[in-house]
């Protein structure tokens, strides 16, 4: 039991940290220029892609990885200065229509170029198997993907907590116009800022392209979970992101593994074989409910 | 309304019975993109190969098919099928790869008298209760192939057996289908349909130690299955199992040589040993530069069945009983070797054993082992009373 | 924003429409294009959904990404009845309507404790539950969705040809907005629009404001049902991915296209988007470009969306 | 000598309602003004014009020698104007510490500039809270706090905000007195405040507005002169 | 003396690390106009949140005509007969004078419930005549079919009131109803001031000393988030803590 917990808080730190990676972006893009950005999922499952084809280009994995995401951010910089200056200003609606329309086209595009079929993406063969920790076996690519998680993490938290620019970029998330007054070109930060979250979606995108598959529609999914990482961490905030990424991927994982269990032992089989996996799937959706009903701004409110 | 309907159809079919039609249009929705595609995509080109075998032509009629992506979704197939069946008047319907899907299709077609040759999806009620005159199903019924394995299974001895399936009504049918012929204790995991991360569930497999691993996951669900289970090194003690279309070309081709040593079964395998198979395998290859997966045997099958049907009524498509017994009679030649229709319109078939490994060039691939069933009809047929 | 006054000239033109509609399933059936009764049952069917939408968010200001959930729900109600052996419309669809209604209720008096992108999240959040119960509601078919094999009967008239359930349809949609035109004039109208311009404003001139917002939030959720139980008999199947969160992205693009807060909103972008749909379609596959680069193009140029540019809101 | 700030018939609307109706203002380096006026008269708009926060509808801003009007905020902040606005406007999830360290620069190459170091010399309260947050301090110290971010860009120009507002009597004066010494140490300072008896002892140039327009301008012995002035533009 | 229309008692409310309000203790009695200033920042517009139900205390009591408000909630308080006016500006732009007063009218509790669906609010002559008059009291009968977008900001402020007004209120909180206003402005607002204190009750947060020495009957001093003094405008005028803190160092 103890080995199955461990291995689970193992795969709910994988999950959360890959998460993270998508929603520190996204809460940054939503708490600095208050844009509601759907095209955010869209950005990772285009990462994924140009991961993949580099990676095929090039036949070595971290090379791919590493273009796939240079590819990315260069997208997001193109995106960001033709498209998202202008979406800044308007209302909530006209965002969320703009970038559903990207949603669209970046999902077509993708058909168009790389066809319907997923496209496969190989981890480097060295780290296709597991290797032993504490007594089991655990799949060595996923220590890799939670190493990379953790280092990208802490250097996310180096860089927002302890750098000037990230002193701005939360002075800018807090009260875009006094920062500017300081002196700070806030709107070359913010692009700055898409740019970075761009090419962490892509790096989310590439590490998990191995372990899950790189498909259309790859986003969309992936990008509700991010959401509801940033309204439970609180909208702009990196540290909210982190925690309410971790949250929502050790409830997830934990959920699925042991509420079946859990109602298998108190229901009869069959009730507790559908309602276990049901139950699985909206824990998080309930908890994200939960959350806002008692603090409406999310565990770590961005703006006082 | 009604009645005028009705009787632009009977004056139809009236016109019909007397001139043949001269060309033969066939309503193709399949799932084309999307985690499934690669099935429909195979069916289609086993399906395409034919007619371009039979020089565009079917049973003698100029054949024209009217490719749809269903997207593995009921509502975008029901749109399109109406769209085929009302606008474009299509004869025969086939491709749908998904039993649910072909569930919601099903009514329009049997309602407007068109015949659908099923190329995989089996659902078990149009084996059963609902069964239709105008249902065909030249693959299998859906829990043939799980029926095979628990046979194995359970031969085999196995004691201690986990099943992993999405928590849909197909992953129910493969339970109950497994079930049926394995006795011993089981432990089932569901997943959500479409899940490709199973680290959650490894962990419950590693944490039941099972000795075997059954496991129905369709399409692009499988094959991460296969990999997360053999990066996370379960495949040291537990013997994998499951349904030939999750260890199929596809599905091997993706995965690669973690798959070896995989059991699971079949009807058709690439290797079999009969002439219409042997053409079939080499002229695929040629065309597609890949290995056939059954998915693609089936197509195939699918379009010689249509062929062999319509020369039978010679090309008149309105007599819709003449039709219906010309398709029952069964008269082509199957790369699978040789089967008959059941009363309920499913396959009355082998089923083999396969084991994943290299072949003589070196290629993973599956090799048959040996036959499990003999002429095995499903366990729905008796509740079919078909009209 | 001013408040909704009807143009005189809209009447006319949707008496024409109406009108023009009573007689297409006939010229239809004469041209042998019967199918495109099917198609425009389900062109005004989204109408009627993408109104109800437009009445929550454009006259309610409460921009919800959940509002497929009560579509999906009106679908299930119309399936589960029908599969039971109820096939009267008459008590059918008003049942649909109270389920997806109370539904709505009880959503929104969670969600619209939040203001803003909270609302949108948590609107979204409740659709996600509800669409993940009804994936794994065996009972209902899970994944699969609930098959509807008979068409309702209306009166113990058979809805079972396709232009008889235009005509319904029709009907519906017409009551509906002819219903949404008085409300939206009468008190209750005047008030929401007012909420939406300055809720503490009207707050502080003593209206209960949360009440009223639910109100809408309700009949909004409630006629959605009717348009998802509709959508249920004409395409004979009540599917988990009418509550996904990309029908209600749809529905949300449909009014905005449309114009938010113009009475036609909905109406207009739903024949719209689902014209397009058809005729790009068939010109090339991969259409879904074009449509994002005209929504781009809507977002950028045309900001109030289409109906705007046939009329002021406050003509 | 030339002026560091010029402003030449500035004009601000927000959306159809017009707000200045062109105000003249003229500084030289080292000089402090003020800018007086009774509530919602136009001296905030003016100062917000001045650094970009509001679009100038007509007129013009001069500084330094440069036409500075329709530059980006972020540009004039470098050109060296720096704000201590209305309402103080700490950013709540920046430290002390952060406020001083984040926006440090001393683009002129000033021999001893402005530093956070030199800041926690000039406000010892600010040195005990380096670490709280801006939204933990009390008002005073978040006062002083937002004269020390606008001094660490080594500006120019310190334009000051109704700066002693709301503040206890004790703190007021402290405020104050830091102006005095940066008057003292030859910073130009541009100020809005209501006291104007300090103003009249700290200043050299006042301005006073009036519903938009300069109604009276002069210097600080004139201002002294005519309490009439106070009373009815004033309310004193 | 008889009770008081509005009660404050031991009233406090910290934001993060600031106390906004400290122990505030205050009375308006029925038919007064009761001044409340202080410098900016000093908590009025708080205390006018917590009155009106926009804020709720961290401790403290609000009585009004004799009954607890302290957790109602805006709306309820409203109908209790508090109405307000705010800092800025408060109608709406885009609806004419005589909509944004009949909205005020329709959102009485006599004038019956809003959860009418079908009759056109056009039709409701009564409503419309009422607002009139409402307007007629602050001077705007003639301006009635202007959008208030259009009126000038003395108008909007005048129509803020009629606002107000309508909802028939006891005690009239306005919260700087000079603010922004010209000389001749304020002359009038001061002298509709004066005509509406005759019927009702008046809390008036303003900074223009003139027009609080010329309206209030009592004036009250709340700096720092305390209530350092009250009574009639001669006894604070003479108060040496209020000189000091708050009329400034300059009388």
């Amino acid at each position: 039991m103890t080995q199955l917990f461990l291995e689970q808080a193992l795969n709910g730190l994988q999950f959360g940290l890959m998460l993270f990676l998508l929603a520190a972006g996204l809460t940054l893009v939503f708490g600095i220029m208050d844009c509601i950005n759907l095209a955010h999922g869209s950005l990772y499952m285009v990462g994924a892609y140009f991961v993949a084809a580099a990676a095929q280009a090039a036949d070595s994995f971290w090379l791919g990885l590493g273009a796939g995401v240079a590819g990315t951010a260069l997208l997001g910089l193109l995106l960001e200065l033709s498209l998202f200056r202008q979406l800044y200003r308007r209302d909530h609606l006209a965002q969320v229509l703009a970038t559903f329309a990207l949603i669209l086209i970046a999902n077509e595009s993708v058909r168009l170029i790389w066809g319907p079929a997923p496209l496969l993406l190989n981890p480097p063969e060295s780290l296709a198997g597991p290797v032993e920790i504490a007594g089991f076996f655990y799949p060595a690519y996923r220590l890799v993907i939670i190493a990379c998680g953790l280092v990208v993490a802490g250097l996310l938290y180096l860089l927002v907590a302890k750098s000037r620019i990230g002193m701005w970029v939360r002075a800018g998330a807090a009260n875009r116009e006094m920062t500017e007054a300081l002196g700070i070109n806030v709107r070359a930060l913010f692009t700055a800022v898409f740019v970075f979250g761009a090419g962490l979606c892509a790096l989310a995108g590439g590490l998990l392209g191995p372990l899950l598959a790189v498909q259309v529609g790859m986003g969309e999914s992936v990008l509700i979970l991010a959401f509801v990482v940033i309204i439970i961490g609180g909208i702009g905030s990196i540290r909210g992101a982190l925690v309410g990424a971790l949250i929502v991927g050790t409830v997830d994982t934990l959920g699925r593994a042991l509420l079946p269990t859990l109602l298998r032992a108190t229901l009869p089989a069959d009730a507790a074989a559908t309602l276990g996996p049901a139950l699985a799937s909206i824990l998080i959706y309930l908890l994200m409910a939960g959350i806002l009903f008692f603090k409406p701004q999310g565990l770590f409110p961005a703006r006082a | 309304m009604l009645p005028r309907l009705t009787a632009l159809a009977a004056a139809l079919m009236l016109a019909g019975s007397v001139h043949a039609a001269d060309k033969v249009k066939v309503g193709f929705v399949s799932t084309l993109s999307g985690p499934g595609a690669g099935l429909g995509v195979d069916i289609r080109d086993g399906f395409n190969l034919a007619v371009k075998q039979l020089n565009g032509k079917l049973g003698g009629l100029p054949a024209e098919v009217l490719i749809a992506d269903d997207q593995q979704n009921p509502d975008v197939a029901k749109q399109a099928t109406d769209k085929l069946l009302k606008k474009d008047k299509v004869d025969f319907m086939s491709g749908i790869v998904f039993s649910n899907i072909m569930l919601a299709v099903g009514p329009a077609v049997f309602q407007n008298q068109t015949f659908y040759i099923s190329a995989n999806a089996g659902p078990s009620q149009y084996a059963g209760e609902q069964c239709n005159p105008f249902f065909f199903n030249v693959a299998w019924q859906n829990d043939n192939l799980h029926e095979a394995v628990g046979k194995y299974v359970q031969d085999k001895g196995f004691k201690n057996v986990v099943i992993v399936t999405p928590n849909y009504p197909g992953g129910k049918d493969a339970v109950s289908g497994f079930k049926r012929y394995y006795k011993g204790k089981t432990e089932e995991i569901y997943t959500k349909l479409g899940q490709l991360d199973y680290a959650a569930e490894l962990a419950q497999i590693r944490a039941a130690k099972p000795d075997a691993l059954f496991f129905f996951l369709p399409g692009g669900m499988g094959i991460n299955f296969v990999k997360q289970f053999v990066a996370a090194g379960l495949s040291r003690d537990t013997q994998l199992f499951a349904p030939g279309f999750s260890a199929d070309e596809d599905v091997i081709k993706a995965v690669g040589a973690p798959m070896m040593g995989m059991f699971n079964s079949s009807h058709w395998a690439h290797d079999m040993d009969n002439a219409e198979n042997k053409r079939f395998v080499a002229e695929f290859e040629k065309e597609y530069g890949r290995l056939p997966s059954l998915y693609a045997s089936q197509g195939y099958d699918a379009a010689l069945m249509m062929d062999a049907a319509v020369r039978d009524v010679k090309g008149n498509l309105a007599d819709k009983k003449a039709l219906q017994k010309a398709l029952e009679a069964k008269r082509f030649k199957s790369v699978r070797g040789d089967f008959k229709f059941n009363a309920n319109h499913y396959p009355v078939q082998n089923y083999y054993l396969r084991v994943i490994g290299k072949d003589g060039q070196g290629r993973v691939t599956n090799k048959t082992m040996g036959t499990i069933f003999t002429n095995h009809a499903d366990a729905y047929a008796a509740q079919c009373k078909m009209k | 924003m001013a408040f909704y006054r009807p143009a005189r000239w809209q009447q006319t033109a949707a008496l024409v429409v109406l009108a023009a509609l009573l007689a297409l399933p006939s010229l239809l059936d004469v041209l042998d294009q019967s199918y495109y009764i099917g198609f425009a049952t389900r062109v005004l069917i989204f109408a009627l959904a993408a109104s109800s939408l437009n009445l929550v968010l454009g006259f309610g200001g409460m921009v919800s990404l959940g509002h497929a959930a009560f579509f999906g729900v009106g679908a299930y109600v119309a399936a589960i009845c029908q599969q039971a052996g109820l096939g009267e419309g008459l008590l059918v669809l008003p049942l649909a309507m109270a389920v997806a209604g109370l539904f709505a209720l009880a959503v929104g008096a969670v969600s619209l404790r939040t203001r803003g992108v909270y609302f949108i999240m948590i609107t979204l959040a409740f659709a996600q539950m509800t669409y993940y119960l009804f994936v794994s509601a065996s009972l209902w078919g899970g994944e699969d969705g609930l098959p509807v094999y008979e068409r309702l009967r209306l009166g113990g008239i058979s809805l079972a040809g396709d232009a008889a359930l235009f005509f319904v349809v029709l009907g519906a949609l017409t009551v509906t907005m002819l219903l949404f035109s008085r409300l939206a004039q009468a008190r209750f109208g005047r008030t929401i629009q007012a909420i939406r311009e300055n809720e503490t404003r009207m707050e502080a001139l003593g209206y209960p404001v949360l009440r009223y917002r639910l109100a809408c939030f309700a009949i909004g959720g409630a006629v959605a049902g009717l348009a998802g139980a509709l959508l249920a008999n004409l395409s004979g199947l009540a599917s988990p991915n009418l509550l996904q969160w990309t029908q209600s992205g749809t529905l949300l693009v449909m009014v905005i296209i449309g114009g938010v807060g113009y009475l036609w909103g909905g109406v207009v972008g739903a024949v719209v988007l689902l014209l397009l749909e058809e005729i790009l379609l068939a010109w090339f596959a991969h259409w879904h470009i074009v449509l994002g680069l005209l929504l781009l193009a809507v977002v950028l140029f045309a900001p109030k969306g289409v109906a705007a540019l046939f009329g002021r809101r406050d003509d | 000598m030339s002026a560091l700030l010029e402003i030449k018939g500035l004009e601000v609307a927000y959306g159809p309602s017009q707000v200045l109706f062109g105000i003249d203002l003229t500084m030289t380096e080292g000089e402090a003004a003020t800018l007086l006026g009774r509530n919602g008269m136009g001296k905030t708009t003016t100062l917000r014009a001045l650094c970009g926060l509001e679009p100038v509808r007509a007129g013009s801003i001069r500084f330094a020698g440069e036409r500075i009007d329709g530059w980006r905020p972020d540009r004039i902040g470098r050109a060296g104007i720096a704000l201590v606005p209305e309402g103080r406007q700490c950013f709540p999830n920046l430290t002390v510490d952060e406020h001083l360290q984040a926006f440090f620069a001393n683009r002129r190459g000033l021999a001893a500039p402005w530093t956070p170091a030199s800041i926690y010399e000039l406000f010892p309260r600010l040195a005990e809270r380096r670490r709280n947050l801006g939204n933990q301090l009390s008002g005073g110290e978040q006062q002083m706090l937002a004269i020390g971010r606008a001094l660490v860009t080594n500006p120019r120009l310190l334009v000051l905000d109704e700066a002693t507002e709301g503040l206890a009597p004790l703190i007021r004066d402290e405020i104050w007195a830091c102006l005095d010494r940066l008057r003292g140490e030859g910073q130009s300072v541009l100020v809005v405040d209501k006291y104007v008896e300090r103003l009249i002892a700290l200043a050299d140039h006042h301005t006073i507005v009036e519903r938009g327009r300069v109604v009276w301008a002069g210097n600080s012995a004139a201002l002294d002169a005519d309490h009439g002035i106070w009373h009815r533009y004033l309310g004193l | 003396m008889t009770d008081p229309l509005l009660e404050v008692r031991g009233l406090s409310r910290r934001f993060a690390a600031v106390d906004a309000l400290k122990d505030v203790n205050f009375t308006v009695a029925a038919g007064e106009v009761h001044a409340l200033i202080g410098p900016n920042g000093a908590g009025k517009t708080t205390f006018i949140h917590h009155l009106s139900g926009a804020l709720f205390p961290d401790a403290g009591k609000i009585h009004f005509n004799g009954s607890e408000i302290t957790r109602l909630r805006m709306h309820q308080r409203v109908r209790a007969g508090m109405a307000r006016s705010w800092q800025i500006t408060n109608v709406f732009l885009g609806l004419s004078a005589l909509d944004n007063v009949a909205l005020a009218v329709q959102g009485r509790p006599d004038a019956g419930t809003s959860f009418r669906f079908w009759r056109p609010v056009d039709r409701e002559a009564r409503l419309f005549e009422e607002a009139r008059t409402f307007l007629e009291q602050v001077g705007l009968g003639e301006r009635s079919g202007r959008l208030a977008g259009e009126l000038s900001h003395g108008e909007q402020r005048a129509l803020e009131l009629a606002m107000a007004l309508a909802t028939r209120p006891q005690l009239l909180l306005l919260d700087e109803p000079m603010a922004g206003t010209g000389p001749e402005e304020s002359a009038r607002m001061v002298e509709l001031i004066e005509h509406l204190a005759r019927h009702v009750t008046i809390l008036l947060v303003e900074h223009d000393m003139d027009a609080v020495f010329r309206l209030a009957d009592r004036i009250s001093v709340l700096v720092n988030g305390q209530l350092i003094c009250t009574g009639t405008p001669d006894a604070v005028r003479n108060d040496a803590g209020v000189r000091r803190a708050y009329l400034g160092d300059h009388l």
